[in-house]
């Protein structure tokens, strides 16, 4: 059953060293402000899983929080390059970091066997490329009525899934509207689930494309406004697509990274509600 | 009017969508193209993100795959599970649109690394929906611009399989591959590009079709499409 | 694309005899008339496809329009038996009926796996069930990664499939809303889908919970106001709830039933738009 | 007050639900049930339906598990795939609540055929949610009229596996399976009831508790709730 908490709080109690911890937003509604919390709680050895590491995972992953990296695309969306993460990779810095590298549609379809309470989903896909060899997490199936030859891949079942919502109400229900990505996945596929919200409001006023978590499938929500930036909140907030070009130039360099951090990130305390 | 190589190469794209096809659209110049063709020779193209968009009918250019002008303009919105499996895999796009960061002489991309996998020189963003994109349309057309680090065979990894680009559209022409035929072959050149600039630019021994074409240059009604294709965050600058 | 058209072209165009047929609606939204455009171009030997066959597949049963029948639960929901359906299968009349039953889990992944174009879907169910036996559609399959015993269902793949919704705009984009059902995942895994809809509208305005289906997936729609009755169009009709106590006497004496139907279904002429 | 034996056992199985369990239910008795739990003792009960209505609050009975009522008051409603991949296979739901035509001792339900199955003497309806609420909730509760034609052993179909199947409840009492044991036992009976009419309307030699209770009668408050618990459609009449 969710219980209405700060941010501060609702990372202590859900999210522990060593974790698989997935932040799910696919562009819109990542939850940058919770990842911050992460950081600045000093987690370490994570294993992050997300099917788009952008901006955020860059940003943790230059402060050395993850020892693995579960994902399908790892770039800047209409900019470029991840430094932090190519750093990470291609020189092992600040620490070395683990890869499982999946499709879209096999990080998708992960999720969905774990909110499904499966061990695997199938799909078609990964045959022929090199992705197979790459991880254990996928497998040749073949169909029991036809014989096609098809792929499994194995269950995501993080241990905490945290994402960015518009509004919750007093129970802790949650919804979320706009591009809702995988997140209603995510969440179902996780031991725990933590939601931070643009709002808390008396009563969820059914909006035409919206998802709705109940509170009992969610373990925490955090009232922070904004907590997506420079992601968005639709009818919240807009895309800072200028930040997502400066991070470009922010994230090349080691100290200039660290220092945008520190001021950005470590010496910033959360607001709490 | 003049016009950049890259100005051709998105023209050229458009002109092989065809009004009322269905398209998935990857974001950077994909994007770019398929909205270049929804602006002019085909309205009733159908654009499909894999964020869940369908049918989105952007008034600028998306910076993102997940910019909420393709919400509020799609004919529906889905989850990511869904795009995926009800309707990438299910066989309904009749075009992909792919990028890459190599690609080979069949057609085969890499956008995962450049170097050894375990320790890579140049770490790529990865797979992204490209793998299904590519098996799963009926056709894919890339958009690449050709040069010898990006036109190599063979490919240090191979992220999709390019069984089904019937086309590759780079800043110097277009290669297709025939029916039958595995390799790809530069049919059509661009105003100014000639046969060595192409095998220059290109990691192996490039064939070229006996009829090799010249691309039309873009028009002036297709110029002004494009330029007025601005990005809403570039158009703040 | 989908054509705008009347029901009894929509019907001849896209229903043969021998056809699979899908006419699938959770309880609301039941595309009652269409059933009987169906009954009345005779139609024959049809393999229907339906989840809860309730009163509309009683009526085409009784008809004697199906060789065989694809479900999961066949009752007159809060009421009783069909007895339309009890009659063909336990004294072959009108004529014999074929059965082919799973659970509703088993249904409406069978669905899932037709619209994801898969050959199969995967699920933890069926296992010690006397349900096994009776369908080759269903069989065993183990987990590759943890070896678990589950239990794999072929992919429906209707001829076609007929829903009703409640709006459809002139693009023959089509809205429906409240309870969904299995309608997106039945007319994505047929070959054909034909929509009847209360009304055509000039924009499709965006309704909290709605799906919407483009109109390039569908092959035909037609205005049929009131073509749920007596199931029900959420926000234009309500559930006629006496009639379906009330078919419970009309059904169970034959001659009661083709009389009525005879009244009600076969001298009616479809309305044309 | 006086009272019916099927109101005697409406309130005895609503009384076997928590309050802010999740509840899968079944339409008929078990929602006529669960309906007055959370009228009475349990008013943060969460109902599911497999209609997809999550959190249904009806204000009046639903004759059938598609009311538009439920989908009016329900938290969340989603699709009837979604229902049962991500909500009841998950493990999400605490209790299920089913009916049966015929019971065995084992807790096992036939909802398929009377007789043999390719020719039967009565066609039920067949499994619908059933097989897979009886495994995948923590625990299943049946409400069954007691009969010698309900209570029977072996089952002419096996639609359901009971093993999960915690707490038998009839017009007569309750049955319920002790921990590592196989089979269920009487443990209460309803009063008026005695073990003779129990075992009389059962099929097989029934079990019955040392400690055998009688259950309290339903309280003024759980029959006024009860009643006032008519389905839309029979106030009609």
């Amino acid at each position: 059953m969710a219980v209405l908490t700060s941010l501060a709080e609702a990372i202590t109690a859900n999210v522990g060293d060593g974790d698989m911890v997935a932040l799910e937003g696919f562009t819109h509604l990542i939850p940058f402000a919770a990842g911050h919390e992460i950081v600045r709680q000093g987690r370490q050895d994570l294993t992050l899983v997300r099917m788009t590491p952008d901006v955020l995972y860059d940003q943790l992953i230059g402060m050395g929080v993850a020892a693995r990296l579960v994902f399908s695309w790892g770039g800047n969306p209409g900019v470029g390059s991840l430094h932090r993460f190519r750093d990470a990779v291609e020189h092992g810095w600040p620490r070395p970091l683990q890869l499982e590298e999946h499709s879209h549609a096999g990080m998708a379809n992960r999720y969905v066997a774990g909110a499904s309470g499966l061990p695997f989903a199938v799909l078609r896909g990964y045959v022929g490329t090199d992705l197979v060899d790459h991880t254990a997490n996928v497998a040749p199936l073949a169909c029991p009525f036809t014989g096609e030859r098809l792929t499994a891949v194995a269950a995501l079942r993080p241990d905490v899934t945290v994402i960015h919502a518009q509004q919750a109400d007093r129970a802790g229900n949650v919804q979320l509207w706009g591009i809702c990505g995988v997140q209603k996945e995510a969440v179902l596929a996780a031991r725990r689930a933590v939601v931070t919200v643009e709002e808390v409001v008396e009563e969820l006023q059914p909006r035409p494309g919206a998802i709705v978590l109940p509170g009992w499938v969610l373990s925490a929500v955090a009232e922070v406004p904004g907590g997506a930036q420079p992601s968005y909140a639709q009818d919240y907030s807009t895309r800072d697509n200028a930040f997502y070009e400066a991070w470009d130039v922010i994230s090349r360099d080691r100290d200039t990274f660290l220092g945008w951090m520190r001021t950005h990130v470590l010496d910033l305390v959360p607001s709490t509600t | 009017m003049t016009y950049s190589t890259d100005e051709m190469m998105t023209v050229a794209a458009a002109r092989h969508l065809a009004n009322g096809e269905v398209c998935f659209v990857g974001i950077g110049l994909p994007s770019r193209a398929a909205n270049l063709a929804r602006r002019t020779h085909a309205p009733g193209l159908v654009l499909v993100y894999e964020s869940g968009t369908i049918g989105a009918k952007p008034r600028s250019l998306p910076l993102s795959i997940g910019d909420g002008e393709l919400a509020e303009t799609a004919d529906a919105v889905v989850s990511v599970p869904e795009i995926f499996n009800y309707w990438l895999q299910a066989g309904r796009m009749d075009v992909g649109f792919l990028g890459a960061a190599q690609i080979d002489r069949r057609g085969d991309i890499n956008t995962t690394v450049v170097g050894p996998y375990a320790k890579p020189t140049v770490r790529l963003p990865g797979a992204g929906g490209a793998p299904e994109i590519a098996t799963s349309c009926r056709r894919v057309i890339v958009i690449v611009r050709q040069s010898p680090r990006t036109f190599v065979d063979p490919l240090a990894f191979r992220t999709s399989v390019g069984d089904r680009v019937s086309t590759v559209i780079t800043d110097l022409g277009e290669l297709r591959r025939e029916p039958g035929s595995e390799e790809l072959v530069l049919t059509c050149l661009h105003p100014g590009a000639t046969v060595e600039m192409a095998r220059a630019a290109t990691g192996w021994t490039l064939l070229v079709a006996d009829d090799l074409g010249e691309t039309p240059p873009p028009t002036a009604v297709e110029l002004e499409a494009l330029r007025s294709l601005r990005p809403a965050a570039m158009a703040l600058h």
